[in-house]
């Protein structure tokens, strides 16, 4: 089970992130999100089957309802209740964001199959889904100059993390938690409230009025 | 007592001193002078007690005092006749300027640690003498900069001045920072060789030439920068006016001699020398002596005239030295013996007479507010101490004879002549015939600087009407100007009981020297002292003679000066500095960088005043060393842009770095 | 239970305690104390775990998780004294606010003790985890609890750096948080996640993986110490939290961040085999960071911005420092307490000028040593501390990090470092100067009184700094020397 | 004995320096076709100088009044350092001539702060002008000394001069044609100066003396002509050649030969004009490199002559 599913599961993962990064309204980036949390959530029932299954279960159900439901809706709702515009300014063109996914993508398939560092029991295909989706994120914060987009590409590089976490999910399910709480805490409360603290600022979430800093 | 123990102390309690000074009240009187007059107290009796002992130090003596937490080895002290030499000239200007800086600032405010700068000054250079291991002779080392900068930037009289002095400031505590970093290194080469940083451990390295080579250069670079040769001088005119003039006195007098110790101290640690050094050292030296003199012969503010006759003097050092490295690797003992000696006396024959010169021209500053020799003049009628003082200094910086200057160039030149009609060799030839004819050069126009200074600033008539406040200074500061004169005459006139003290440092310096060398000199100071006598007996006989005609002939009569039939001479009319100075400045005008000022009104009636001002630039400073700092600044600001305000472009740079380090670590 | 425990709970709750007092009390000028008295405390409760480690090496408690040793207990000390002092100095700071410009209101002074002691808090646990995951959870809180203390309402641009402060740093400690994954997975073949267990069984560590993971983990820890390129947020930060926040950040934040990566560093160097590619890592990293400050010192004109730049040049020391090995280790630690006191006072000087000038900017600042005489003096004294003037330590400690390079004939690396650090000293001089001395123009005539608590802060401060230029004490040489060894051969118990 | 030989140098110059002023003063009269002044008129002069009284300017101070002692003290001490008779003393101390050379510049300094003094412009040009070439002469002349002593390898100029080897060598002519140019200009002759007229156009050494009188004047024209006869008398003894004959022979042949050098001078005087100003640093810097040719073949041996 666990050769059949997990590449078409690594599939519809780097599917949702050139979902995510191509596009062009606040709205479909969030469910974007939702759906590669899903994804990550079933990752871990995948990728260990039958060891140690209440916990795997566990994990999965963290999963769905941080990544799947709390972290989207509290979202939305800062949107909604800011008043943001919706519309993505992207500082690069989507069709160029959408090639830049499909190269990386294939990228990170290419160098982890390449390298040979990592230990046998580890699935290259989950990996250079990590990898990709870690690709994506660190785009859409570099690339959008909207403050919910960046948040949005955090979530996105915390789900790269994640990803990885699920790794050592098996021998520490710890730090798989833990990577579920940083989304929970740092992702949502932090960014979020940080959000409000701008709108009640400078009236605007774009990122060009936090640009007065420099040098 | 341990004479090293008790430099040691003196070093303590002098900064002590500075430190009570802070909570002294300066309105009242004897609290105001307590600091000062204790500096001189104990400076003076030390100075006595170093000059008494000075057979008796010891070359190899350690004092051991902390047990050093520092990975670094032992704080060690020690007093050789090297630094005893050093010590005795400093100990003297301290007293000298200690007293004189007691009433200096006369009605000005006095800044609040002044004395204590001094007196950290003061202890910092006593313990860059005393140190015998590395880093603690850095961190006096350090110590001396920092607080000598402190002194240098307390002028803050006005807005203008005080731009000056900032950047002064910032100018010296850069480039003694930057001959303390090529320091470490020097320190740490060395170390690496012995494998300690006490200076112990540091004789017969037996390095390889490359590496005694580079120890020169660059304690030749580290220690040129305090010690003020051309090019490394550019500190030198900037911080020696701005600061108060007794602490010009200190560092222009014994300060940069820092460097020189420095450099003496160094150069025992690499011998064999090797001749090229000695090369260098005199091109340094005729350079810096040169362009030295000449450079202040353009300057016509008194105390950035004598900062550049420290540039001078330092080059005549410089030229001894050279001579004597010279001496030393080419295999001539006796060169090197007079080389070394000349050098060595210069040292404090400098400190006493260009600190007599910083404090007669402080009494000029403080009487009349102003150094500006076009605005002087006739001053030996107000303030005749004073002005017969800095004649004697004057004759003295000059070389001239019956003042210590001449006896330290006559060592010189001698070495020079041993090296010209003694030795086979050809390159010691004219490596000495250059010593010589620029020690003459120096010596000519140093004349005609001073009788420049001289000749406007105190003599003739008063170029504007001083107010009547403008009179002689008080008597402790006359009394800080007598001291170093008296040193001054008493070297000059009886260097035969002077000399035999550089017979241990030079002894140092080349291993024990020749019998025969130390008697040359002694006989060669005999008859000298003999000689400067009888002359001196000479004109007074002449004089006595002279008094008498003047006395039975017609009555002398007071009449204006003659000007070839003008009739009412005016004090405008005198030559000023600049006219003075013009032959020489328009003849070196290339090398000098001279700007002009002239406001000539050519019509045939001339109604304007007309005016001529000239000025010599230092160029190293403004055409090469600030253009060049200003090009690297303006390469650097072209990478503001990397701190551009964009979240995005730092996540970047994180990203990139990431990438960086994988690439760096798997894929190369 | 052990005598430790009990003290480590108390310390917990002595936290706990100093939350609640601050959320029951109404007026701003009693739990303005607060944060004092509760450092003080925990700065004494330390003092007995802190004998007890150097009496008798390093030992765990709770499980294995929390570790005391040598490194540990003297980076603790460290955080406790400039909490102390900072603490301290934030009383007279918000009472000077609140009288005289009444731009702070009260909630915002409960937020911010609250705040300040839970930072406290997550700062110790990070210095004594023993569990990577442990360290990296309480490292990211420092994060998030401490972008709230950017934010001051009287300063708009607060918001700004806050939230670069949170963006960039959340990244990197997403990428801290892989390092940390992929640290687990290299040693997933004995399955283990605390630092003594890593360095026991380092030759089971997977080389590759584990320096992989040391990327990123540097990467990540790095971002929050603030070595460049990922430095960005620092400017921001300093420069517009209030000065007691700026002066924790760059004295202790910072250090803590690298305390991370010391830790990584033994662990990764040890898999490795001691063949010092960890420490070219960090080499590389210490001096983009001297590069970067080289670069902008000389355009700044803000005076905390500076402290800030100058903050990424002293990581970047600390990191070229590690990066040597050996004695460079030493300095480096040496050279942490050095910086973090001298930039601590340099910061609480700043902010006072700044105050009293109304502006950071110091073309407009001048004389503050006539005007100003104490803060203005100490500003001018921390500075040339900084600059590494002797006799002040960070002379000392970059004296040993030149001669370290030297001696083990990395001779570019030593005149790289000796050039950059000496443009760092002529722009920093020249800043300095014009903004200490000359003509007073501005027209002070606010009688500045200065608290004798203050006064006693910058005194005793300057003077261990003086002293620990000229002469290092015997058990504090045993306690950096201990501390070093940890570094370079890892922490065994 | 040696103590006695030095007091002749200094007593000779004091008697017969005027002389030697007064035969170039013959020359030059006999050349412009004239009958001239008496062969002892500066002697005349002199006399006539120190009965007179004495003026001195109100800008003046002590400085004004004390210099001619100094100067004629200086300049007359300066003269003991070279022998008259040419009897090989050996130097008073090695490196005597260095003295020599600095008490003739410690008697120029009072000269120029002398004439700064007065306070008039006149005076100080000339003082700038002294000061400028004065320090120009300087090293040429250490140069030109020292290679006659590098000839005659020995470190005392006294001896050097009295050494025949240095009249037969190369340095002869390397070091003469230099030290006859120093000697015009340092003791003011034309083409550098003019030392027979106070006018503008005679400012260097003349016009510094401007405003002396009396007895001070005396002493300072007393002491230039000293100075002349210590520069004409090193040259002599430079070029005199070896001769096979007693002291008084040699003595009387040294006294022609400073004849024929005062005759030299004289008739260069009178059918040379002064040059341009700033010819001179020019002249002295030829000097200078001749001088330095000289010893550069000297050292090196790359000519025997």
């Amino acid at each position: 089970m666990k050769e059949n599913l997990l590449p078409w599961i690594s599939l519809a993962i780097v599917l949702s992130n050139l979902y995510i990064v191509s596009s062009s309204r606040l709205t479909y980036q969030i469910r974007g999100v939702v759906v590669q949390g899903l994804l990550l959530s079933i990752l871990p029932l995948i990728l260990f089957p039958g060891e140690d299954f209440i916990h795997m279960i566990i994990l999965f159900v963290m999963g769905v309802a941080i990544k799947g439901i709390i972290v989207p809706k509290y979202l939305l709702k800062t949107i909604q209740d800011v008043r943001v515009e919706r519309e993505v300014h992207p500082l690069i063109g989507y069709s160029f964001s959408l090639f830049y996914g499909v190269i990386t993508a294939g990228l990170s398939f290419f160098l982890i199959n390449r390298i040979d560092i990592l230990p046998d029991n580890f699935s290259p295909f989950h990996l250079s889904a990590a990898l990709a989706t870690a690709f994506i994120g660190i785009y859409l914060i570099i690339a959008r100059r909207n403050v919910v987009s960046q948040i949005i590409g955090y979530l996105v590089l915390e789900n790269a993390g994640f990803t990885l976490s699920l790794s050592v999910a098996v021998s520490q399910p710890l730090f798989v938690e833990m990577g579920i709480l940083l989304d929970l805490v740092g992702g949502i409360f932090i960014m979020t409230i940080a959000v409000n603290h701008i709108y009640s600022e400078h009236e605007s979430l774009s990122v060009k009025s936090l640009e007065r800093l420099i040098q | 007592m341990n004479t090293i123990l008790f430099f040691t102390i003196y070093s303590g309690v002098i900064a002590f001193i500075g430190l009570v000074s802070l909570f002294l009240n300066n309105k009242k009187a004897i609290q105001k002078a307590s600091p000062p007059l204790s500096i001189f107290i104990i400076s003076l009796l030390s100075a006595a007690y170093i000059i008494l002992n000075f057979t008796k130090l010891k070359p190899n003596a350690i004092l051991e005092l902390l047990n050093w937490e520092i990975p670094f080895g032992k704080l060690q002290f020690g007093l050789d006749s090297l630094s005893g030499l050093f010590l005795i000239p400093l100990l003297i200007l301290t007293a000298a300027t200690s007293i004189y800086g007691w009433k200096y600032f006369g009605q000005h405010k006095q800044e609040k640690g002044h004395w204590l700068y001094f007196t950290v000054l003061v202890s910092g250079m006593v313990l860059v003498i005393l140190s015998r291991n590395a880093i603690a002779f850095i961190f006096s080392w350090e110590i001396m900069s920092v607080s000598s900068f402190f002194l240098v930037i307390t002028d803050k009289t006005n807005e203008k001045t005080n731009e000056k002095t900032m950047r002064a400031g910032l100018i010296y505590f850069v480039t003694a920072h930057f001959g303390a970093a090529l320091l470490f290194i020097v320190f740490f080469i060395l170390s690496n060789s012995s494998g300690s940083f006490e200076f112990a451990s540091w004789h017969n390295l037996q390095l390889s030439p490359f590496k005694s080579s580079l120890i020169f250069i660059l304690a030749l670079i580290a220690f040129g920068t305090k010690a003020g040769f051309m090019p490394f001088h550019i500190w030198l005119p900037l911080a020696h006016p701005a600061a108060p003039s007794h602490v010009s006195a200190l560092m222009s007098g014994i300060m940069i001699k820092m460097g020189i110790y420095g450099l003496f101290r160094i150069l025992t640690f690499i011998s064999p020398y090797q001749a090229w050094w000695g090369m260098l050292l005199i091109i340094i030296g005729s350079v810096s002596g040169i362009l030295g003199v000449l450079f202040a012969i353009g300057q016509h503010d008194i105390k950035k005239l004598l900062a550049y006759h420290s540039v001078e003097n330092i080059g005549i050092i410089m030229l001894g030295l050279g001579i004597g490295v010279s001496g030393s690797a080419y295999g001539y003992p006796l060169i090197a013996f007079f080389g070394f000696a000349g050098a060595l006396l210069h040292v404090i024959n400098h400190a006493m007479f260009k600190g007599l010169l910083f404090l007669g021209a402080g009494a000029i500053i403080r009487q009349t507010n102003t150094g500006e020799l076009d605005k002087l003049g006739g001053l030996i009628k107000r303030m005749p101490v004073t002005s017969v003082l800095f004649i004697v200094g004057s004759i003295a910086i000059a070389g001239l004879p019956f003042f210590n200057g001449f006896i330290s160039e006559l060592l010189i030149y001698l070495s020079s002549l041993f090296g010209i009609i003694d030795s086979s060799n050809i390159p010691m030839a004219f490596l000495a015939v250059s010593t010589g004819a620029s020690l003459a050069l120096i010596g000519g126009l140093a004349l005609a600087c001073f009788t420049k200074v001289i000749g406007t600033a105190l003599l003739g008539t008063e170029r504007e009407q001083f107010p009547e406040t403008v009179s002689e200074v008080p008597g402790s500061m006359l009394a800080g100007m007598i001291l170093l004169a008296l040193v001054c005459i008493t070297i000059g006139m009886g260097s035969y009981f002077i000399v035999p003290i550089l017979t241990g440092p030079i002894s140092i310096m080349t291993g024990s020297p020749n019998f025969l060398n130390v008697t040359l000199m002694m006989n060669i100071t005999k008859t000298l002292t003999i000689v400067l006598f009888s002359i001196l007996v000479l004109g007074l006989i002449i004089a006595l003679i002279l008094k008498s005609i003047i006395k039975k002939n017609k009555p002398v009569k007071i009449v204006n000066t003659w000007d070839c039939g003008y009739s009412a001479p005016k004090a405008s009319m005198q030559y000023t500095a600049s006219s003075f100075a013009e032959p020489i400045t328009d003849y070196f005008s290339i090398p000098l960088n001279i700007s002009k000022k002239e406001n000539v009104d050519s019509a045939f009636f001339p109604n304007n005043k007309w005016h001529f001002h000239s000025q010599a630039n230092d160029w190293i400073l403004t055409k090469i060393l600030e253009p060049f700092i200003l090009l690297i600044g303006r390469f650097f600001s072209s990478f503001k842009w990397l701190q551009n305000g964009r979240s995005g472009f730092y996540v970047l740079y994180i990203a990139i770095a990431i990438l960086f380090l994988i690439v760096w670590k798997f894929f190369i | 239970m052990t005598n430790t425990d009990l003290l480590i709970l108390s310390i917990l709750t002595v936290f706990i305690l100093g939350v609640v007092l601050s959320l029951l009390n109404s007026k701003a000028k009693h739990f303005l104390y607060i944060p004092a008295y509760i450092s003080g405390m925990v700065f004494i409760l330390f003092i007995p775990i802190g004998i007890k480690t150097i009496e008798y090496g390093p030992y765990t408690i709770m499980g294995g998780n929390f570790l005391f040793d040598a490194l540990s207990i003297y980076h603790i000390f460290l955080v406790n004294f400039v909490f102390l002092i900072t603490s301290i100095y934030s009383i007279g700071y918000f009472t000077r606010h609140i009288e005289n410009h009444g731009d702070f209101e009260t909630s915002f002074i409960r937020r911010y003790t609250i705040l300040w002691q839970t930072f406290q808090m997550f700062l110790l646990i990070v210095l004594l985890s023993n569990n990577i995951g442990f360290m990296w959870v309480s490292l990211e809180a420092t994060t998030l609890i401490s972008a709230f203390l950017i934010i001051s309402p009287s300063n708009p641009l607060s918001i700004e750096a806050m939230w670069k402060y949170l963006i960039v740093c959340s990244v990197g400690i997403v990428f801290g948080f892989m390092g940390t994954i992929l640290t687990v997975v290299a040693a997933q073949n004995n399955s283990t996640f605390l630092f003594t267990q890593l360095v026991e069984h380092s030759d089971l560590i997977n080389p590759k993986i584990i320096l992989l993971a040391f990327i990123f983990i540097i990467v990540g820890f790095g971002t929050k110490a603030g070595l460049a390129p990922m430095h960005t947020w620092l400017p921001d930060a300093h420069s517009q939290a209030p000065t007691p926040v700026s002066a924790v950040f760059s004295g202790v934040m910072l250090n803590v961040a690298l305390f991370g990566i010391m830790r990584y560093l033994s662990v990764t160097d040890l898999a490795l085999g001691n063949d010092g590619q960890a420490q070219s890592i960090l080499l590389i990293f210490g001096f983009i960071s001297i590069f970067i400050a080289v670069i902008f010192i000389p355009l700044q004109h803000d005076i905390k911005r500076l402290l800030a730049y100058c903050s990424v040049e002293h990581i970047g020391i600390i990191a070229i420092g590690l990066g040597l090995g050996g004695l460079g280790t030493f300095a480096a630690l040496f050279h942490i307490t050095n910086h973090s006191l001298s930039k601590v006072i340099a910061f609480f000087s700043a902010g006072h000028i700044s105050e009293i000038y109304g502006t950071r900017d110091m073309r407009r600042i001048k004389a503050a040593s006539s005007s100003i005489p104490v803060w203005g003096s100490v500003f001018f004294i921390s500075m040339l501390i900084l600059i590494g003037v002797a006799p002040f330590a960070i002379f000392l400690s970059e004296l040993l990090i030149v001669k370290n390079a030297f001696f083990d004939h990395r001779y570019i690396v030593t005149a790289l470092f000796l050039i950059a650090v000496f443009a760092i000293f002529i722009s920093l001089l020249k800043h300095t100067l014009g903004t200490s001395f000359g003509i007073n123009n501005s027209k002070i005539t606010e009688n500045i009184k200065v608290g004798i608590l203050d006064k006693a802060i910058v005194i005793s401060v300057i003077s261990v700094l003086l002293i620990l230029g000229i002469w290092i004490p015997g058990p504090f040489k045993e306690l950096l020397n201990n501390a070093s060894l940890i570094i370079q051969n890892g922490v065994r118990l | 004995m040696k103590i006695i030989l030095i007091f002749i140098s200094p007593l000779a110059a004091l008697i017969f320096s005027p002389l030697f002023s007064g035969i170039i003063n013959k020359v030059k009269a006999f050349i412009s076709g004239r009958k001239g002044q008496p062969l002892l008129q500066v002697y005349y002069n002199l006399f006539k100088l120190f009965k007179k009284g004495t003026i001195y300017s109100s800008t003046t101070s002590w400085i004004f009044r004390i210099s001619p002692v100094l100067i004629f003290t200086f300049t007359l001490a300066a003269t003991a350092f070279i022998p008259v008779l040419q009897i090989h003393t050996g130097a008073l101390f090695k490196g005597d001539f260095i003295l020599m050379l600095y008490l003739l510049g410690i008697s120029r300094f009072f000269l120029i702060i002398s004439a700064m003094d007065t306070g008039s412009a006149f005076e100080g040009m000339g003082a700038s002008r002294e000061a400028f070439f004065s320090a120009l002469v300087e090293p040429v002349m250490f140069i030109c000394l020292i290679n006659i002593m590098k000839v005659a390898h020995t470190d005392s100029l006294a001896a050097a001069l009295l050494d025949p080897m240095t009249s037969n060598s190369i340095a002869m002519f390397f070091s003469a044609i230099p030290l006859f140019i120093l000697l015009l200009v340092e003791n003011a002759r034309i083409p550098f100066d003019d030392p027979s007229t106070h006018l503008e156009l005679t400012m260097i050494h003349e016009v510094m003396i401007l405003d002396n009188s009396g007895p001070s004047l005396g002493m300072l024209e007393y002491a230039a002509s000293i100075k002349l006869w210590l520069f004409s008398l090193i040259l002599a003894l430079l070029v005199i050649p070896e001769l096979p004959f007693g002291l008084l022979i040699k003595t009387i042949v040294l006294g022609l030969i400073m004849i024929i050098i005062a005759i030299i001078v004289g008739i260069i005087e009178s059918i040379m004009a002064r040059s341009q100003l700033f010819r001179i640093p020019q002249i002295i810097f030829g000097a200078g490199v001749i001088s330095f040719l000289g010893f550069f073949i000297i050292t090196t041996d790359i000519l025997v002559w």
